[in-house]
């Protein structure tokens, strides 16, 4: 167990985690001095841009490229084709950059230029002559598994598919124990609803861009905007044939990414560019591009059954969830499907998935990928139950809620969890209590999400005045540098201002996972803490040598090194500063470092409360107040704990009101914008309230838990559940626009 | 492409006509630059009117107002003659896009543009505004509900430019106002959007109407029907409710992307009856 | 031997067993048993897994210990966004 | 295509560049003046993270042209600061954790200021809709606003002390 048992973290009192310090790259960031993917040049630049699919499904049966070659300034031409072949795991990320032998998808690459000038490079992208022929689409996820549906992969599904089922369906799954019929014996009272959910997209504002420069001797350089610069250097590696090694990959400031900026969509392309015209080659995603050929979320229809008591008690609870993840199998059905009954202790519980293919571009992760779609099914069938019942939703959910020792309804026993913890601070908080008005309702949902670690590493310099370089490699998304510096001026007991954190490229230091799966304050924040610790033996070891003393007698205190035990009060302590100053005379440069493959995260619960106000002749929902109740496990810095809460419930609210792929008869995009695609803007919101629970992780030195996605995972059931109150209609379709409300309302007569 | 920015309207005017290829006037460019990015408009000619005298201004006329080309709706939004005499009118212009939309978009371009959605158009059809347009053979004066003729599509030929709109001197004892439906509460496409004005006798009946719908047709509507069942009412609930059936009837529009038929046609007669309450309200003085 | 929990789909590949027993000091042992007496959740490991080991979630760690008395969960390959 | 000669002031700096007739302002001051702190988002208006004020108004330099910009007085992200001195909305940003990623930050402080200008004491709802064009994915705008109302609050104070 990692948590400090000889600190006794529930009762240790920290002097800096837990305050809300200034973020140390704060001011570059108000200045626009920060420099993120689209800012960066290089002498002799040219730029990439890539021929996209007007298709939703065809093949290819030739491009001829000759005449975009012709054209003055235009130094490269490529298709998929000047890859070669590529390692098996990496055929379909290649894929969905360039495609092969069919495009699959409205906006799918079929070559790319490189040229001296964006008007060139548009000119040139005219003179590519591509042959289709056009084949039948599908975009639906139902329509998909049909027998008939056009067949978008002809390998099909594995093993686990059904003899007979749509060549579409590419995987099937079971979890749960018990058995629900039983359940549904006890029950007073059984709903069986179906939902559907439209896809989203993580609409982060920075376009995907990059730089690269690929050099004839396999030397390679590469600047983009991503969540995880290990993980492109690996992936443009295997795709390009270069060894991880020699391709040096820097990470941009990243504005934003929500799961979305974990693959790769433009950097192979400008690497070969690259190396095509021994240039460097920069490329800019058009928003256009980003809707239309990067990863949004699944598209999702589902079936849902639970049985209640009178009392509240769920005697059983069944799911199906079919999910589409575009073109390419590996949509998170199966996270969904694990999360939706993971806050209750359910003695009957099972689910279904399937992960399907359709004409859409591949998904990619979405913050608690696949959990808030189901969560929107399951926690609708509750709510509706309570309703039925006249049951309060807060009190039932606590009654049938996980703890310690609840087996839970992906498999694991839980240990120490928060989920009763948020639905008592939403019954004991003054939202719960407020007086609604006429058309307004009140909704509440609770959702989970794992959390996970990874591989880490950091390194912590003590430099020679006192003040201390911490390298970590993980793109700092929200305030991690600052949650860093943090956890390393708490362990070595020094200002926070006397610490600086950057971010290293992959040539500067080992492995370190995506930024993903909330993993970065609890992987990296526990290797920077071992890392401090590691420093700290060394500068004790140091004062001994200085004491003529045994390095055990040595113990480290508010930022200096004391002798103890028997030698206790025979030196004055001294300061880190003081130690460090003399390195260079006692061995040399002080460092710490810590490398782990990081596991044991702890899960993370949240209960979100939201009031609606419905427009009875007109279907429009408004957001009137929003409370997230959520568990941190330990906040380091509150205020970016906060952030995540809040930008969490708001991409949530968002995603159940108007952000949805629109796809046409034709099965083309319809809204590769942010005219159509509709995020929420500051004039549709209230303040989001905050109550951070902590619930320490044992995982964890000080008990952190990932706190990033969790918080996504409730608002579409909260605010469904919300609507349904406000208006007495039960939405089951996602985005609730709306016309969708509208109608329910005048269904409903 | 060439872009110039004659000081002259003659010059505009010589400019456009004599341009072979795809001409384009810009003034705010909100639309125009928007078209160019997509790859959707591919200007041989690009004419910035703006340096042109007169464009910018805002001047009384008849006891009304006439509105240069290239008065942006943030300078609008601050004319507090224009406001007081058509709040309607304006408050359309300003719900078009964001507060950097409105520090270049105008009224002469949204009317241009011609969009269905666009949303000073009711408001100007309701306001009984007019547009003076000037080319190579002088200049004529039309109804706004005149310029567009399809989605995208004017009445105007080429070389003629929207030199300036007139907001005619409002009758006493009238009001007018704009509403539109919008998924979100800022930043969208009008769904449906309504005009309204209307004027009242010194009894409190209404002796005078006009109401226009946009995005429910492939231009905006009249509504002719809507003007007769208000007109001698004291726009009571009854009136109110016979104006909603007459919109409701008389949208005619699609489903697409940002709303259905049944949508566009119910919401119609809600906004209609809304927009009447406040013109009424701004009538009653 | 540790009792592995496999879920409900993935019986078929253990004859219907919701639980298998294994002989195993650590994870890769674990998984090289597994796919050794139960050959056809091969391609499953192959596509990826996680083991829940008392509750926490492990991924990679070989040397993971688990003793007969853990809690020991497989599950399908966790990430995150 | 021959290239336009434009002469304009940028954060009261006159300053000349050359650029190609369907260039936008927003890629002139990125691509040729080097003044990357306006960024483009959408290139269509929808996401405000290039606003730039030009003669004292607020746009998006992605709609404009950059020969529009003769004669013009453009000011962008990088004249908010006054020397070593932060604007007290960039110190408020900072202060609340109003950015998480920081891209929509630039447009957002360029926006705000330009509210303050003109309503120095804006309530909440005023805000929101005047900061509508400008889109933030991270914050949901919460801490956003605050940082907006706590700078407007003290630029209010130091101009009562000032006076």
């Amino acid at each position: 167990m990692a948590l400090d048992d000889k600190l006794g973290v529930k009762d240790r009192t920290f002097k800096i985690v837990g305050t809300r310090p200034n973020r140390p790259d704060g001011i570059d960031k108000v200045t626009g001095r920060a420099r993120f993917g689209a800012d960066m040049n290089a002498p002799g630049m040219l730029t990439g841009h890539v021929l996209r699919s007007p298709h939703p499904h065809a093949r290819i049966r030739a491009i001829d490229t000759s005449k975009a070659e012709a054209l003055p300034g235009v130094k490269a031409v490529i298709t998929a084709k000047d890859f070669g072949h590529v390692p098996d795991d990496m055929a379909d990320v290649l894929d969905h950059c360039l495609a092969g032998d069919k495009v699959l998808y409205d906006g799918h690459g079929v070559a790319a230029i490189a040229a001296v000038s964006p008007a060139v490079a548009k000119q040139a992208l005219k003179l590519i002559d591509v042959d289709y022929e056009v084949l039948p689409h599908v975009t639906d996820v139902d329509a998909a598994m049909k027998p008939d549906a056009p067949v978008i992969r002809e390998a099909g599904g594995d093993e686990t598919v059904p003899d007979g089922m749509s060549k579409n369906a590419m995987h099937r799954f079971e979890f749960g124990h018990g058995d629900p019929e039983t359940g549904f014996g006890e029950a007073d009272l059984v709903i069986e609803r179906s939902f559907r959910t439209e896809a989203a997209h993580q609409g982060y504002i920075e376009p995907n861009a990059c730089l690269a420069t690929l050099a004839p001797d396999g030397q390679a350089e590469l600047w983009c905007c991503t969540q995880g610069h290990y993980a492109v250097r690996d992936m443009c590696a295997a795709i390009l044939g270069l060894d991880k090694g020699m391709l040096r990959v820097t990470a941009s400031e990243i504005g934003g990414g929500f799961g979305g900026k974990t693959t790769v969509f433009i950097e192979p392309i400008a690497l070969m560019l690259s190396k095509k015209t021994g240039r460097p080659v920069k490329m800019v995603m058009t928003r256009d591009e980003v809707f239309r050929a990067s990863g949004p979320t699944a598209s999702t229809s589902s079936d849902v059954k639970i049985g209640m008591t009178k009392d509240g008690t769920i005697t059983g609870a069944f799911a199906e969830f079919r999910y589409q993840g575009g073109a390419y199998p590996g949509s998170p059905v199966e996270f969904g499907a694990m999360a939706c009954f993971a806050p209750y202790d359910l003695k009957h519980v099972k689910t279904v998935g399937w992960d399907v293919v359709t004409n859409r571009p591949k998904q990619a992760a979405y913050r608690a990928p696949g959990a808030p779609m189901a969560a929107f099914a399951t926690e609708s069938v509750i709510d509706e139950l309570c309703q039925k019942l006249g049951l309060d939703p807060v009190e039932t959910r606590l009654k049938n809620a996980a703890s310690e020792g609840t087996k839970s309804a992906y498999g694991p026993t839980f240990p120490q969890i928060g989920v009763k913890a948020t639905l008592e601070a939403a019954k004991a908080h003054p939202h719960y209590a407020a007086p609604l008005g006429p058309n307004q309702g009140r909704g509440v949902a609770t959702g989970f999400w794992f959390n996970f670690g990874g591989n880490t590493c950091v390194s912590l310099n003590v430099n020679a005045d006192g003040t201390v370089s911490l390298t970590e490699g993980n793109p700092d998304i929200g305030g991690s540098r600052a949650s860093m510096t943090m956890m390393a001026a708490e362990e070595l007991g020094i200002p926070y201002d006397r610490i600086r954190t950057v971010i290293a490229d992959t040539g500067s230091l080992g492995l370190n996972d995506v930024t993903d799966g909330s993993r970065v304050t609890f992987a990296v924040g526990l290797s920077t803490i071992k890392a401090a610790r590691d420093a700290i033996r060394v500068m004790c070891e140091r004062a001994a040598m200085v004491w003529g003393i045994d390095p055990d007698a040595v113990e480290w205190e508010d930022g200096h090194a004391k002798p103890a035990g028997p030698n206790a009060g025979q030196f004055p302590p001294m300061s880190l500063a003081e130690i460090a100053a003399q390195a260079s005379n006692t061995g040399g440069p002080i460092a710490g470092h810590h490398e782990v493959n990081a596991e044991g995260a702890g899960v993370s619960f949240a209960t979100h409360l939201v009031d609606s106000e419905v427009d009875p002749e007109t279907g429009a929902v408004k957001t009137l107040r929003y409370t997230v109740f959520q568990d941190a496990g330990k906040a380091v810095h509150p205020s970016y704990v906060e952030g995540q809460f809040q930008g969490g419930a708001v991409q949530g609210i968002g995603w159940a009101l108007n952000e949805e792929y629109i796809y046409g008869e034709d099965g083309k995009l319809q809204n590769a914008g942010f005219l159509d695609y509709r995020v929420p803007v500051a004039s549709d919101l209230p303040m989001i309230d905050t109550v951070i629970l902590e619930i320490p992780n044992p995982g964890h030195p000080y008990g952190v838990r990932g706190v990033g996605e969790t918080s996504i995972v409730p608002p579409l059931a909260a605010i469904a559940n919300s609507v349904s109150n406000a208006a007495g209609v039960r939405l089951t379709d996602i985005p609730m626009s709306p016309p969708k409300v509208l109608e329910a309302i005048d269904a409903a007569g | 492409m060439r872009y110039e920015a004659p000081s002259t309207l003659e010059n505009a005017v010589a400019l456009l006509a004599g341009e072979s290829g795809s001409a384009h006037v810009l003034a705010g460019g909100t639309d125009l630059l928007v078209g160019m990015k997509s790859g959707f408009t591919e200007p041989d000619l690009i004419v910035d009117i703006k340096r042109i005298d007169g464009m910018h201004t805002v001047t009384q006329e008849d006891g009304g107002w006439r509105i240069g080309a290239a008065v942006p709706g943030i300078q609008l939004g601050e004319h507090d003659g224009v406001k007081a005499d058509w709040p309607g009118v304006v408050e359309a212009l300003e719900l078009i896009g964001s507060t950097q939309i409105q520090g270049r978009a105008t009224m002469a371009g949204n009317l241009c543009n011609a969009s269905p959605a666009a949303d000073s158009v009711p408001a100007m059809v309701a306001a009984d505004a007019t547009v003076r347009i000037a080319g190579p053979n002088g200049s004529r004066d039309i109804p706004v509900i005149e310029v567009a003729t399809g989605p995208g599509q004017t009445s105007l030929a080429k070389g003629e430019i929207v030199e300036s709109i007139f907001l005619p001197a409002r009758p006493v004892r009238s009001g007018d106002a704009y509403l539109r439906f919008i998924p979100r509460t800022e930043m969208d496409i009008a769904v449906v959007g309504c005009g309204v004005s209307l004027t009242l006798d010194e009894g409190g009946t209404c002796t005078a109407a006009c109401v226009a719908l946009g995005a429910v047709a492939a231009t905006v509507l009249l509504v002719e029907d809507a003007a007769r069942v208000l007109i001698g009412t004291a726009v009571d609930d009854a009136a109110l409710d016979a104006l909603a059936a007459a919109c409701s009837a008389a949208a005619k529009p699609i489903d697409d992307k940002r709303g259905t038929v049944a949508f566009r046609k119910k919401v119609s007669g809600v906004l209609a009856r809304r927009a009447a309450k406040i013109a009424l309200e701004r009538a009653k003085g | 031997m540790v009792k592995v929990a496999i879920w409900g789909s993935l019986r078929e590949a253990t004859e219907g067993a919701a639980e298998v027993e294994v002989e195993a000091a650590n994870l890769r042992q674990l998984l090289d048993g597994l796919a050794e007496r139960h050959p056809a959740i091969r391609p499953q490991i192959e596509r990826g897994v996680s083991v829940s080991i008392d509750g926490l979630i492990f991924n990679d760690s070989w040397f993971q210990p688990v003793s007969p008395d853990s809690e020991v969960v497989l599950l399908p390959r966790i990430v995150g966004g | 295509m021959s290239q336009i000669h434009v002469s304009t002031t940028i954060n009261g700096d006159a300053t000349e560049f050359l650029c190609e007739p369907d260039e936008t302002l927003l890629d002139a001051l990125r691509d040729r003046l080097g003044l990357t702190g306006s960024k483009e988002g959408c290139g269509t208006g929808d996401c405000g993270a290039c606003s730039v004020t030009v003669n004292g108004r607020l746009v998006c330099s992605c709609l404009m042209l950059a020969a529009e910009a003769e004669d013009a007085e453009v000011t962008t992200i990088e004249g908010m600061a006054e020397g070593e001195a932060l604007h007290p909305l960039q110190r408020k940003f900072i202060e609340h954790a109003a950015l998480q990623c920081g891209i929509c930050t630039p447009g957002i402080l360029v926006a705000a200021k330009a509210l303050l200008e003109q309503n120095p004491a804006p309530t909440e709802t005023e805000a929101r809709y005047w900061l509508a064009g400008n889109l933030c994915r991270c914050t949901g705008y919460d801490k956003i606003i605050r940082a907006v109302m706590d700078a407007a609050a003290e630029m209010r104070g130091e101009m009562r002390r000032a006076s």
